[in-house]
């Protein structure tokens, strides 16, 4: 019983679901059924944010390796959680936008979380650099075309491709760099991407139906019955 | 092919004369506009409800300006009033060439009518008002019903294969390397005594691609319950991460060791894409896993957490439908599961002749869209080249067939 | 302060740089900080937008009591915390998994299959005079054929039930070819926008914060 | 913490200090000096490219000491590189040009902060060109932060000297509305009233209080549009609702990763204009005359794309040469025995 109704639950909103789209009457399922989401997301958040709490409490409280550390980031989460529940420093008050310029929230935005997250994604162009380095070997047929094709595109986009190839003539101007460039973007490049996407299509189409005609129970631990 | 009337080296020839000859012929002949901008008043306006949907819609079409005037037109405006009263509103705007309008800010069963005018500078041209029209709603979808019919045919095989394959048939399904290679990967986990991480993707449990990931941390659950290996997986989401803990929890209840699963396995970290990237990084650096999977939806950090996962030597299994980011992955990890593969791989890995039925049921699916590509575009081009009426039928056909109205 | 918040931010920018040289104990500091100021943003941020705007609004404001089941479903999840009836939160769960399924086959299949074979589907050439088509140029010509043949051997690439052997196997190999492109397109082009962040990183260090830069 | 990271922090803190109040402000090196240190990078690289042939391959942190020098030394370089016009940059500035004074130009910004640098120094050259030609701008976002993003931009377009003789006004000769949620339904709405999706500007003010918009109803009152844009809501969902249904003539600045799935638009001509990239912003920079930022961060581009390039050719070169004498070395060795 207690693992028959969740498969239940699945096979049936995912059928009613399927068909709401053919049914205009219940054409916003799918948009009612959203929401159900996002608050059930705000809820399970309780459980991801205990869970939080409970693992650096844990190392505060064991004096683990780096402990300091924990504590660090248990002081950010409830600062974070009183500047923003309590609208502290908010000019507007608590009816304001959490967001308002001048409040603490909006602050610690500006001056702490963006400047991270800006960094870490900052640190992407260092790795593609390396992986360019270090992945990019013509060691066989696949990895060549792959070379050649980012090579046309990379080049393509600096003045050095535009003047390399500058004096091939108008007749042939496919052949200048940045042009060839375009035609992959165009023409190879689309059609690889409508394979895969295609593919990926068919592939969720199949899962999402051995989910709903109950083959597929990993997701609730019922594979071993 | 005796009735191609054009070799093709020839045709490349003669080509770039062709569009000379073409351009030359084809000179621009003077236009008078008229000067009566009454003239572009648009006519013959229909107002109806539009067809299947909540009653929440009319569409109005009406002829357009003559070519020659239409240098002058700046647009047409749309105007509303109800049944009962003559004060008409505005409702909305569109260019010159567009001669269609959907008014969805309509409430079901109240009749209206319209007007419509053309814009030549600032002013309108005002049209008649049209007969009232009323919107209602309609039952059933008919305009989905291509959709609705090739649907079925893809389900409808899927399903077949399934049960196809629980009669017992036997069903031959190709290798796939990525997958092939779970065994070994975490094999290598087992004898260096070290941790396998497994990330799967930073969207919730309402993406796909976190479901699949999930069914695949179920198959990897399931070794390392086995040879009691330390699996160590960072989550960004909450239901994700309770979700992941009952699936590795009956793994491990499966592997008959219900004492050595630990809650702590899968732990949250931060909803923010690039908090937990740099929380990922720092357990990457500091556990040194000898085995990271990457399997679900992934963004910008896909090529992040590869590259730290390559500097410290661990072998590096990826899996998303996310085409952006399949080039990083492929380049910077051993093994990649492209795209359909990465739905493919439970069903793949379970062994179980149902769910390796579903995968000869997309296959039906691929070869539907093959052979509709070839017949379509060969139709495509006899149609285009030479008229002929049974080409053209054909290759109308499909593409109402793929066509999805909305 | 608005001074401060600049020091802030640069101090914070350096310490995840560090992160390139190796771990060390200020990208472990930035690390927290950053985990738990952005646990709390998030959290921050779908209380006020789901709870408070989208849940509390909706239902005193327009009695939109159906939404209820949601937050019963939510409540359901938390029940994990008592373990005699923690199997209830599995319910949440499957409701998920099934939502999930069920939107996704539809959009996928539509915008995804049928969207994409109805755009593959186009005349490769022509060769009646005066088309438009007739007088485009040979390499977009060119182009139309490899749209389609590209497509066409991507999709045998991906079939399971045959094995890539033979002619099959050859064609399999022209798709994974045209595949192995668009990968390394893809790569070329998002060097670009990688760099230009890191210059803005950069820009910001010796610009708006040691003001080096003129 | 350790003693190593200890000492390497004092290092950090003693240059960062040095750089913050001792170091004589602004840095830049001139066109010798920068040739110069150009010069040298090549030579080391050309070093590593000999090293490695001989089989040392250089590990990740030269990579990244490389990426890092190629990023930030042309800041201070007073070097500029040539920057050819491409037609669809050339087609916004045309766009803009040809608007009477007092034509009112829509500009969206749909954009959060980590694609500034890429998007920013668009936004501040379009404010600078429509404002020096006495254009009227609206702004508003689909994205939470971009009409931040247009008040940086807008502030520091106040600060050139020709902007600020003008004495502009907010409400009169600038608007800014502010972000509203619903993404391309935001578009639909508006293209029957502009004052339904917007009944206040960013400050509070009632739209019929700025006497700039109080007489625009609906993109038939717009003269020219342009789009800022990083993603979903972005171009495809302006061009399908606003170009599409209500005739609005739109250009549009996108990320690099994006532009590539703009050119169909361009080419249909539902988009006059597209600026790509930070190539497209130092473009258009030029075609304006106005030379700011996006030209300057160009020259960091191309040379880390350079830099990119030449480990590529050098890893390669590696595989291939240093394939060969490993071999070579294996049979010296097989020979020994």
């Amino acid at each position: 019983m207690k693992r028959k109704i969740p498969v239940i639950i699945t096979s049936l909103v995912g059928t009613v679901l399927i068909l709401s789209v053919f049914f205009p009457p219940a054409e916003r399922m799918g948009e009612d059924f959203s929401i159900f989401f996002d608050i059930i997301a705000v809820f399970a958040f309780f459980l991801g944010g205990g869970n939080l709490v409970r693992i650096h409490g844990n190392k505060i409280y064991k004096k683990a390796r780096d402990w300091g550390f924990s504590a660090v980031t248990l002081a950010g989460f409830f600062l974070m959680l009183a500047a923003g529940l309590f609208k502290i420093a908010n000019p507007g008050g608590i009816a304001a936008d959490v967001t308002a310029q001048g409040s603490l929230f909006q602050m610690l935005y500006d001056w702490i979380f963006n400047p991270l997250g800006a960094s870490m994604y900052a640190l992407l162009a260092f790795y593609v650099a390396s992986a360019s380095y270090r992945a990019f070997r013509a060691k066989n047929k696949e990895a060549t075309i792959l070379l050649i094709a980012a090579f046309i595109i990379l080049l393509g986009r600096t003045p050095l491709g535009v003047y390399a190839t500058a004096w091939i003539p108008e007749q042939f101007s496919l052949m200048q760099i940045p042009n060839l460039a375009i035609w992959i973007m165009t023409a190879p490049n689309l059609a690889g991407q409508r394979a895969i996407m295609i593919g990926i299509a068919l592939g969720v189409i199949s899962m999402s139906l051995r989910l709903i005609l109950g083959v597929e129970r990993t997701y609730l631990g019922t594979d071993n019955e | 092919m005796k009735n191609v009337p054009i070799s093709y080296p020839t045709f490349f020839i003669i080509l770039p004369l062709l569009i000379i000859l073409n351009s030359a012929l084809t000179a621009q002949p003077e236009v008078t506009p008229i000067d009566s901008a009454a003239a572009l008043i648009p006519r013959n306006i229909t107002a109806k409800d539009f067809k299947y949907d909540r009653g929440e819609t009319i569409e109005l079409n009406w002829k357009p300006a003559d070519r020659v005037n239409q240098e002058m037109l700046d647009g047409y405006e749309v105007y509303r009033a109800e049944e009962s009263s003559d004060s008409f509103v505005s409702i909305g705007f569109t260019g010159p060439d567009v001669t269609r309008f959907k008014d969805n800010g309509v409430v079901s069963e109240k009749r209206y009518r319209y007007r419509v005018a053309a814009i030549v500078g600032d002013v309108p041209y005002l049209s008649e008002a049209t007969p009232p029209a009323s919107p209602t709603m309609e039952l059933v979808n008919f305009n989905l019903a291509n959709l609705f019919i090739i649907g079925c045919l893809i389900a409808g095989a899927v399903t077949y294969f399934i049960g196809h394959a629980r009669r017992g048939k036997k069903l031959f399904i190709r290798k796939i390397a990525g997958l092939e290679a779970i065994d070994e990967a975490i094999g290598r986990a087992t004898e260096m005594g070290r941790p396998i991480l497994f990330v799967p993707g930073i969207n919730d449990m309402d993406d796909v691609q976190t479901i699949a990931g999930i069914t695949l941390l179920g198959r990897v659950a399931k070794v390392v319950a086995d040879y009691d290996i330390k699996i160590n997986m960072p989550v960004s989401r909450s239901i994700v991460m309770t979700t992941a803990r009952e699936t590795i929890k009956e793994a491990y209840m499966g592997a008959g060791r219900p004492d050595a699963y630990n809650d702590d396995m899968v732990r949250y970290i931060t909803d923010e894409q690039f908090g937990y990237v740099a929380a990922v990084d720092g357990i990457m650096v500091r556990e040194k896993p000898a085995t990271c999977f990457y399997l679900g939806a992934f963004y910008a950090e896909s090529l992040i957490l590869a590259e730290t996962g390559n500097s410290i030597g661990a072998i590096q299994i990826a899996g998303t439908a996310q085409p952006a980011q399949l080039p990083f992955f492929v380049a910077a990890c051993d093994y990649t599961l492209i795209g359909e593969e990465l739905f493919a791989a439970s069903a793949y890995l379970s062994n179980e002749p149902k769910q390796l039925g579903s995968l000869k049921g997309q296959d039906v699916g691929k070869l539907l869209a093959m052979v509709v590509i070839i017949v379509g575009v060969v139709a495509a081009t006899i149609s285009q080249s030479w008229n002929i009426a049974f080409f053209t039928r054909l290759y109308d056909l499909m593409i109402k067939l793929f066509t999805v109205q909305n | 302060m608005e001074i401060f918040g600049t020091w802030l931010a640069a101090f914070f920018t350096l310490g995840i740089i560090s992160f390139l040289y190796r771990d060390n104990a200020w990208y472990k500091l930035c690390e927290s900080i950053f985990v738990g100021i952005s646990a709390g943003y998030w959290f921050v941020t779908l209380f006020w937008d789901n709870i408070h705007g989208l849940f509390w609004e909706r239902i005193t404001e327009r009695h939109d009591y159906w939404l209820l089941i949601g937050a019963s479903l939510g409540l359901m999840m938390l029940l994990r915390l008592i373990p005699p009836i923690g199997w209830i939160s599995r319910w949440p769960l499957s409701f998920v998994v099934g939502a999930t399924a069920g939107l996704y086959i539809i959009n996928y299949f539509a915008s995804n299959v049928m969207v994409q074979v109805e755009n593959t589907l186009m005349p490769l050439f022509s060769a009646k005079f005066g088309d438009p088509l007739f007088s485009a140029s040979p390499y977009s010509i060119v182009g139309n054929i490899v749209v389609a043949a590209g497509t066409f051997t991507g999709l045998v690439y991906f079939f399971f039930s045959k094995e890539h052997k033979g002619a099959f196997g050859g064609m399999a190999k022209i798709g994974i070819w045209t595949i192995m492109i668009t990968f390394g397109a893809s790569f070329g082009y998002t060097v670009m926008s990688r760099m230009s962040l890191l210059i803005g990183r950069m820009d910001f260090i010796f610009g708006d914060w040691l003001g080096l830069i003129r | 913490m350790t003693r190593g990271e200890l000492m390497a922090y004092l290092v950090i803190v003693a240059v960062v200090l040095l750089l913050a109040f001792a170091v004589p402000k602004p840095i830049s090196f001139s066109t010798t000096v920068s040739y110069i240190i150009v010069g040298f990078i090549a030579l080391v690289l050309l070093i590593i490219f000999v090293r490695t042939i001989q089989g040392n391959m250089v590990g990740r942190r030269i990579v990244f000491l490389f990426v890092g020098m190629a990023v930030i030394l042309p800041l201070f370089m007073t070097i500029s590189q040539p920057i050819p016009l491409s037609p669809e940059v050339k087609q916004v500035y045309d766009a803009v040009v040809a608007l009477k004074p007092g034509s009112k130009v829509l500009v969206s910004f749909d954009y959060d902060p980590p694609s500034a640098p890429e998007l920013q120094p668009m936004a501040e050259t379009f404010f600078r060109l429509c404002l020096s030609r006495d254009l009227k701008i609206v702004i508003m976002g689909l994205w939470p932060q971009g009409p931040q993003q247009a008040e940086i931009a807008m502030r520091k377009t106040l600060e050139y000297p020709e902007i600020a003789s003008k004495n502009l006004r907010y409400g009169i000769d600038y608007v800014n509305l502010g972000f509203q949620t619903g993404n391309e339904f935001v578009i639909q709405r508006m293209g029957g009233d502009f004052k339904s999706m917007f009944p206040t500007d960013l400050n509070g003010t009632a739209y019929d209080s700025l006497p700039l918009v109080r007489n625009v109803r609906n993109f038939s009152n717009i003269d020219y549009a342009f789009h800022l844009s990083a993603g979903y809501p972005g171009t495809v969902e302006w061009v399908q609702v606003a170009v599409d249904r209500y005739g609005l003539k739109m250009g549009a600045g996108n990320t690099a990763v994006q532009t590539t799935q703009m050119y169909p638009y361009l080419r249909a001509r539902q988009l006059v204009g597209l600026l790509g990239g930070l190539n497209g912003a130092a473009e258009f920079e030029r075609a304006a005359d106005m030379i700011g930022k996006a030209t300057k961060f160009m020259v960091s581009q191309s040379f880390s794309h350079i830099i990119v390039i030449a480990f590529i050719i050098i890893g390669n070169a590696a595989f291939f040469l240093g394939d060969k004498s490993r071999k070579r070395k294996q049979e010296a060795a097989g020979g020994g025995h």
